[in-house]
């Protein structure tokens, strides 16, 4: 018997069909994971279960939980049924909170507003499930605001406000993506442990396929709209049967090869650096006091070296990528690219600057949206003494814009014309016009959905061996430093704690800290290992 | 995050930074208001006497009034005085200035605060009932309604409302003020018309505000999570959007209140009311000086103190700002 | 009813009659309050005032008042020579600071014989003194209470100071004590109410009893045909003229002053600024008075002769001048119809709205301007003529010469002679373009009886003022 | 285009086209008076009807329509022209003493309420056009730095303009080459609520007797006129009136019809 049953859900938005023939069941106490890329549908299959979805939207089919038919019931039906029968968590916990709200009332909330309990009641309860989240009556009273949390805190008081009633269904939409991995493994134990003690059924959503296999008793993969496979994940991982499945796991996992680097001659020498960031004055006239994003940081970047850094959020990565890149000045220390000072006052030094580049995370963003893509990727040209005009100019566009896998005929296109993975070549093209000595990778594929992060990281591999890149590689994502850097820094609150061969220190962590980041980051199954266990059976 | 010290050491600390800039920008605003009026051709002795008086007699009456010393000490001694709470004495009435404010306050004060509390009394329902009617015939109405709301100048609005009310209908005096003394109602009905023009087009542009900053409010994700809830679209409504959208409203409160005054001024213009904008331009007129400089100077405070007020409502209403250093 | 409440347009600065020259000072103090030796009628005859009788020496030097006895001033004091002396002395003192101080310029001494005699000795005769000590800036105060004169005048009328709640309104009673005539009214109030719209509405809603110089005169038809209002149709002392700046060329060519005389029609002007209120003068003189003559032919309304003129003069095509508006209506309507009609004969007259304070600086005191708009209210001012610095810079020397011998000219008919002399010669001149005498509406209740009609000054004088049953 | 833009441009343009046909023709010469037929009703021989001086009515509107936008527009732009670029150097020197005094400067203009600034400045340099051009400049100056700041502030955090200081350029030229392009949408939006208010504040000081003078026509001050005649001629004073309503409805509706036209936000879900 199952708790949640969807058959054959159709929905369309404006005409546009964004779900077509969706099936898929959650039974008591089982965690069933929705995957696949992003605008696959994901989300839309989780609110049209919650009935919020947009009021443009039309369905057909039928969304069962237990025993009531969700499209047919009337909103103030739904109401009575979200909250108390089905609870939902969403991605952004940043947001998800109401920042005037104390979270002990945004808790009691979901228990007043059913009539559940008295006031006083519900906030007993409210601190009970804070509790049992891991938000502890001494250091997160009732009184807390949600400023006052950091983003696992706060997903933890949403899951609080999820479960308060015990509902028979959770729904979560990427409850993790947002957040640190040693963070995303506690608060997905808690899920797990909710499951287990209250006998929830858990509708998971995610597009990390590691926290997928780890986590699901079945899978559901979908792609436009529609479900591709499902199964249970022990089956569907053996036996995938639908080559968008196997491309899904495929580009996870996906790893390049580097070629070798050359022999150490120093590019990049960055000597006990510290940034701090004036905090605002407290009293009138008192000091204003400091806050140290970077701490003592040394560290050599070789030419021709690969180097990455890696650490969890607010740690002080992009801080340092504005330091190296003389943008900021710093308060200690030195950096000194090729022997000479990066930052040099106001006015830059172009010499200097001309010899690094950068690619950011947000393909979105990086972009002035105005420009043109020739006039953008030109950009750079600025630092050169004597910049090429012509055709000369036109051969530089076209090149760059080859060598990232584009046509040059796309110079003339505007930015919001291209995808995301596109965008993100087009930066890379940027990057590399002024053959830079060396350029930073701020979380360049972060934003990037896992087949598109390949075809990137495929890219960055053929750009090593075609220009010699040197480049210094920033990610919170483990998995991915791994395959494109040559040796690892790890950085914990604004210091190097770890630094290394790339495949030492993810083999053999020295720091416990690495080791915990290590431990904490979901891993792929290794799928040949499980195909083989299964075929010996 | 280590900082959590007490939200009043934070809320105070918060006010007394404000207080600083506000302090300076009322030293240069006294100084700007100074030199510009004193600037200004016409002479209050040759005012008052008219144009039979000998020109020593004119010089018999600045010297009397203290118009010859120099500005610099003039600037000095009306600022020193401002501190004391010494406004002065009027040129052409020869009273104290801080007595004619006092009196002018209590006709403007419980003006602006009538209009005040008229357009948010009308401006919050009206832009939180169209929000939750997004697009439907009730929005349209209102959203309609507050366009031509915007477009209507005060003081016609006002000349309309004595047209009908006052001359046609008789029912509300055309200008003038009874004075408190007639009656606290009395008073009021008196006030009634004046602030009814100054409310509504401050009501139509809050109700926009109102509006539209709720919508954003709407599109955030935590209205979704408390629709997830289970609360209905009108609990959420009024039980997370409406204090979340009253920060911009707020903001906006604060920045019309300058507007306000501004109308106001015409406004007592066109009911000829007893207030600080008839004295400004009655003093004007007659070159009083240093009525015209405090008056100004108290209008252009009270706008410093209002945004002032606002900043620390909005700690009051988001408290994020308390702790936020 | 017993009590009457009278607006009039602009509030007192204070209440001082004697350091300021503000009309409304006057309006509710003179003869209310206020009392000097002599006193103006509504007629615009000079009576005995405080002073019973006087006489006069044959050389018109000597002038020996008698008091009236048993005059006591509100405070109970009893009014005196004393006071008399002082009041004068305080006037014509070097550092007085009375705004009409050149009224008492021909007085040498004076003495106090008794408590009840006064002699008032002149450098040279005059014959306007009885008429210049019935200005309100001539009232007699006491010492006494000369500090707080200006909140709480303390007087000798028919009406005490009672109270003054400033921008609104203030309040005098009936003196019981008063030595003459007692007032009818028990409590008058004087209301400000500068703004037409507020005053036509407030008259309409019977708020008000009275309003002395009506600043609408657009309203005053409906006033007229509604039973519940009369109309006094006055004049005042204001002869409304186009001053002209004889100094500033091309003004100082008489041609072109009387171009401008002969471009304007003053009837439009009255019915277009002033809705037909107002009577047109040709020379700067009262109709009302005894000794006008009427000079309106000498500056007729002739556009075709203006620009005859004009071309003679060399201004064939025009030429640009300003003219400064201060702010009553009939300078600003007026200006409008002035300027267009000016532009008939190609005179581009830039208008410059000026408030009473600017005007002062820039027009009288600067002489900076081309044309202005002005009434002269005073009564019986043909004399600045005489004043070749003042502002429009009328310097001709046979004319100061007849106002010499005006002033010291004491018989009625010669002055009514070399008066009607003065007119016509300003009005040849072309001094100033001479457009109306200003009207001086007053609305009333129907049952208000006793009020001025005209106003030979701008005084409210209730004392004779009732209500009929 | 949607609805608001259409109204608004229609209604706007009907204004703009009134006041540049006044310039070639107007049924009357609006200078001209005939006081004895002075407050005539709407009607044949005048479409608008007559004033209190005989002049026509529908000619001085148009005229009238010149002045009110004149004086706005200039004034926008000097709001612009001084306002932007304070903005936009405040936003690239965000925290240091610049911004600080440019900001404490803004509020101290913002203190001062239109209209003061107004009565002040016609004190010193007496009533007229130009100053009330430059009250209302004033008034806008710190509008436009406010509102440039704080659009440009959000965009200095954007990756792009991080890109373009990685390639050395100066605070000024990103301010010139990426900012204020990318403000311009928000400005144009902002501009035409400040021209509607621009009108208002014209008629408002017109009205009050510190706007244009006399003989050029203004709305207000034909308000001002009107207000002891509207007991026997309410059309004098319903007239401009209605003038006012409509010009500035229509730049309102504009102005929320552009914000709709231009909003990336909207855009973007369109390509
Ligand atoms: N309010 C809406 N109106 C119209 N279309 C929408 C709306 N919300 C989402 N869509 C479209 O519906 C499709 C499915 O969106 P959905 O949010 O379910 O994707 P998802 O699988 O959750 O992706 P992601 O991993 O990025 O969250 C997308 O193509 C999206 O563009
Ligand atoms: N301008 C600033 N003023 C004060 N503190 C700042 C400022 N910028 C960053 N910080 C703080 O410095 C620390 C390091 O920030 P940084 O952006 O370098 O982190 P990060 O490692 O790049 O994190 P993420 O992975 O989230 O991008 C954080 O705690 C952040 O709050
Ligand atoms: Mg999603
Ligand atoms: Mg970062
Ligand atoms: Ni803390």
């Amino acid at each position: 018997m199952s708790l949640l049953s969807i058959e054959n859900l159709s929905l369309s938005i404006h005409r546009f069909d964004i779900l077509a023939d969706v099936s898929l069941s959650v039974a008591p106490g089982e965690i069933v994971a929705v995957t696949g890329e992003s605008g696959s549908g994901k989300s839309m299959t989780a609110l049209a279960v919650m009935g919020l979805l947009p009021d443009s939207a039309s369905t057909r089919g039928r969304i069962d939980l237990d025993g009531t038919d969700i499209l047919k019931t009337p909103e103030p039906g739904m109401c009575a049924i979200r909250g108390q029968r089905v609870g939902m968590v969403f991605q952004e916990p940043m947001t998800a909170l109401n920042p005037v709200k104390t979270i002990g009332d945004q808790v009691a909330e979901t228990i007043l507003v059913h009539k559940a309990m008295t006031p006083a009641k519900a906030l007993d309860r409210a601190r009970e499930m804070l509790d049992r989240v891991g938000l502890p009556a001494d250091r997160f009273p009732l009184s807390r605001y949600p400023h006052e949390l950091s983003g696992g805190q706060r997903q933890r008081v949403v899951i609080a406000m999820a479960i308060a009633l015990r509902p028979k269904l959770l729904i979560a939409d990427e409850p993790t993506t947002a957040l640190d991995v040693t963070t995303q493994a506690q608060i997905l134990d808690l899920l797990k442990g909710l499951v287990a003690d209250y006998g929830m059924g858990l509708l998971m959503i995610t597009h990390d396929l590691a926290v997928v296999a780890d986590m699901a008793d079945r899978i559901v993969v979908m792609r436009n709209g529609e479900v591709v496979e499902q199964g249970p994940t022990a089956d569907l991982l053996v036996n995938m049967q639908h080559p968008y499945t196997r491309m899904l796991f495929a580009a996870s996992g996906h790893q390049v090869s580097l070629p070798p680097p050359p022999a150490p001659v120093p590019l990049l020498q960055v000597q006990n650096v510290h940034r701090d960031y004036r905090l605002s004055r407290t009293r009138l006239f008192g000091d204003p006091g400091y806050f140290r994003a970077v701490n003592d940081v040394s560290f050599t970047l070789n030419r021709g070296e690969r180097l990455g850094l890696v650490g969890e959020s607010g740690c002080g990565k992009s801080t340092l990528t504005r330091a190296i890149l003389g943008l900021e000045n710093i308060q200690h220390g030195q950096i000194l690219l090729d022997g000479q000072p990066v930052f040099t006052g106001h006015k830059p030094n172009l010499a200097v600057r001309r010899k690094m580049q950068v690619v950011f995370q947000d393909p979105f963003g990086s972009f002035n949206p105005r420009h043109r893509v020739d006039r953008l990727i030109t950009e750079p040209f600025h630092l050169l003494v004597s910049p090429p005009t012509g055709t000369a100019r036109q051969d530089a566009i076209a090149e760059a814009l080859t060598a990232v896998g584009l046509r040059p005929q796309d110079a003339q296109k505007y930015i919001h014309e291209f995808s995301g993975g596109q965008r993100q070549r087009i930066a890379i093209a940027r990057a590399l016009i002024t053959r830079p000595d060396l350029i930073l990778f701020d979380e360049a594929v972060s934003a990037l959905d896992v087949s598109v992060r390949a075809q990137i990281l495929d890219l960055m591999a053929e750009l090593c061996t075609a220009y010699d890149l040197t480049y210094l590689f920033i990610s919170h994502d483990l998995s991915v430093v791994r395959t494109v850097t040559d040796r690892v820094l790890v950085m914990q609150a604004g210091q190097i704690v770890e630094a290394g061969e790339t495949a030492d220190v993810f083999t053999n962590p020295q720091h416990p800290y690495t080791q915990t980041l290590i431990a904490a980051a979901p891993q792929l199954p290794d799928l040949e290992a499980l195909q083989r266990r299964q075929s010996h059976v | 995050m280590g900082h959590h010290r007490p939200n009043v050491t934070a809320m105070l600390r918060y006010s007394l930074k404000r207080l600083t800039s506000l302090l300076i920008s009322l030293a240069v605003a006294s100084l700007v208001i100074f030199l510009v009026i004193e600037v200004a051709p016409g002479d209050p002795a040759s005012f008052m006497l008219g144009i039979n008086a000998q020109p020593d007699t004119v010089a018999a009456l600045r010297t009397e009034l203290g118009l010859d010393v120099p500005k610099w000490q003039r600037y000095l001694d009306w600022v020193g005085g401002m501190l004391r709470g010494d406004f002065g004495t009027s040129y052409t009435y020869r009273t104290p200035v801080a007595g004619m404010i006092g009196d002018r306050l209590w006709v403007s004060l419980p003006l602006a605060l009538f209009a005040l509390t008229l357009s948010t009394a009308i401006a919050f329902p009206a832009g939180i009932y169209a929000a939750s009617r997004r697009g439907k015939p009730g929005d349209v109405a209102v959203m309609g309604a507050t366009q031509l709301g915007v477009a209507v100048p005060n003081f016609w609005f006002a000349m309309m409302l004595v047209l009908i009310f006052a001359i046609n209908l008789r029912w509300f005096n055309a200008g003038g003020f009874v004075g408190w003394d007639a009656g606290f109602w009395a008073g009021i009905r008196s006030l009634t018309l004046p602030a009814i023009s100054l409310a509504l087009p401050q009501a139509a542009i809050l109700a926009r505000v109102m509006r539209s900053s709720l919508l954003d409010i709407l599109g955030e994700d935590f209205m979704r999570t408390a629709r997830a809830k289970g609360l209905s679209r009108r609990q959420a409504l009024w039980q997370h959007g409406v204090r979340n959208a009253l920060i911009p409203v707020l903001t906006i409160i604060g920045l019309q209140f300058s507007f306000l005054l501004a109308g106001s001024i015409i406004i007592e213009q066109v009911f000829y009311l007893p207030g600080l904008g008839r004295l400004v331009f009655q003093s004007i007129s007659s070159r009083d000086l240093i009525v015209v400089e405090s008056v100004v100077m108290l209008l252009v405070f009270s706008v410093i103190l209002v945004n002032f007020l606002v900043d620390l409502a909005y700690a009051l209403v988001d408290p994020r700002l308390r702790t936020r250093t | 009813q017993t009590d009457i409440t009278v607006a009039i347009q602009l509030e007192p600065p204070h209440l001082d009659p004697t350091s300021a020259a503000a009309q409304a000072i006057d309006s509710v103090v003179y003869s209310n309050i206020f009392e000097g030796l002599t006193r103006i009628m509504g007629d615009g005859s000079v009576v005995p005032g405080l002073a019973e009788s006087w006489e006069i020496s044959d050389d018109g030097l000597v002038y020996t008042f008698k008091l009236r006895d048993g005059v006591t001033f509100h405070d109970g004091t009893t009014m005196d020579a004393e006071d008399v002396k002082f009041s004068l002395d305080r006037a014509r003192a070097e550092d007085s600071v009375n705004a009409q101080k050149a009224l008492f310029d021909a007085i040498a001494e004076v003495e106090v014989v008794d408590p009840t005699t006064v002699r008032v000795t002149l450098s040279e005769p005059n014959g306007l003194l009885l008429f210049n000590l019935a200005w309100g800036d001539a009232v007699i105060v006491a010492p006494e209470t000369i500090e707080t004169i200006k909140t709480s005048p303390v007087g000798t009328g028919a009406f005490k100071f009672t109270n003054w709640v400033q921008g609104d309104k203030i309040e005098i009673e009936k003196n019981p004590d008063y030595w003459g005539t007692p007032a009818a009214l028990d409590k008058a109030t004087f209301k400000f109410i500068s703004d037409p719209t507020a005053a036509f509405a407030a008259m309409m809603a019977e708020d008000l009893d009275v309003y002395v110089n009506f600043p609408a005169p657009e309203n005053l038809p409906q006033f007229e045909a509604d039973p519940r209002f009369q109309v006094l149709k006055g004049t005042s002392e204001g002869e409304t003229i186009l001053g002209i700046n004889n100094k500033q060329p091309p003004f100082d060519d008489i041609r072109v002053r009387e171009a401008v005389a002969h471009a304007i029609d003053r009837q439009a002007i009255i019915d277009g600024a002033m809705f037909g209120y107002g009577t047109p003068i040709g020379t700067h003189f009262a109709p009302h008075h005894p000794a006008y003559v009427d000079r309106t032919g000498i500056s007729a309304y002739d556009p075709e002769k203006s620009r005859a003129l004009l071309a003679e003069a060399g201004f064939a095509d025009g030429f640009e001048t300003t003219l400064h508006l201060p702010p009553p209506s009939y300078a600003r309507r007026g200006g409008e119809i002035i300027a267009s009609q000016l532009a008939q004969v190609g005179i581009t007259a830039e208008i410059v709205n000026v408030e009473w304070a600017q005007w002062l600086e820039t027009v009288f005191r600067g002489k900076n301007f081309g044309l202005t708009i002005v009434s002269h209210t005073e009564p019986m001012d043909i004399g600045i003529y005489a004043r070749p610095d003042y502002y429009f810079q009328y310097d001709n020397a046979a004319f100061q010469d007849l106002m010499a011998t005006l002033n010291r000219t004491t018989d009625p008919d010669e002055r009514t002679e070399l008066l009607g002399q003065a007119q016509t010669v300003i009005a040849e001149d072309y001094v100033n373009a001479y457009l109306f005498q200003l009207a001086w509406p007053t609305v009333a209740k129907a049952g208000v009886q006793g009020l001025w009609t005209n106003a030979p000054t701008a005084a409210i004088d209730l004392t004779g003022v009732s209500w009929a049953n | 285009m949607n609805r608001s833009l259409i109204i608004g441009i229609a209604l706007s343009s009907l204004v703009v086209c009134a006041a540049l046909l006044s310039f070639v023709w107007t049924p009357y010469d609006h200078t001209v008076m005939d006081i004895p037929a002075k407050l005539q009703l709407p009607g044949p021989a005048h479409w608008f009807g007559t004033d209190h001086f005989g002049r026509d009515i529908f000619s001085m509107i148009m005229v009238g329509a010149r002045t009110s936008i004149a004086v706005a527009l200039v004034a926008v732009g000097i709001g612009m022209v001084l306002g932007v670029p304070l903005g936009l150097t405040a936003a690239a020197r965000k925290g240091s003493w610049l911004d600080e005094v440019i900001m404490r400067g803004n509020d101290l203009v913002f203190a001062f309420p239109s209209l003061v600034i107004a009565i002040l400045i016609t004190a010193v340099f007496g009533a007229g056009a130009v100053n009330a051009i430059i009250a209302i400049g004033i008034f806008n100056i710190p509008v436009f730095a406010r509102i440039s700041r704080s659009a440009a502030l959000s965009l200095w955090e954007r990756d792009f303009i991080l890109a373009a200081r990685v390639c050395g350029k100066s605070g000024a030229r990103i301010s010139l080459e990426h900012i204020l392009p990318n403000v311009t949408n928000l400005l144009i939006v902002q501009g035409t609520i400040q021209f509607s208010l621009g009108i208002l504040a014209e008629a408002g000081l017109s009205y009050v007797g510190l706007g244009a003078q006399p003989p050029t026509p203004s709305w207000g001050r034909m308000l001002a006129d009107a207000q002891t005649m509207v007991s026997f001629a309410p059309h004098l004073a319903l007239i401009p009136g209605i003038a006012i309503i409509l010009t500035v409805l229509g730049l309102n509706l504009m102005g929320d019809g552009l914000r709709d036209y231009l909003d990336p936000r909207l855009r973007i879900s369109r390509t």
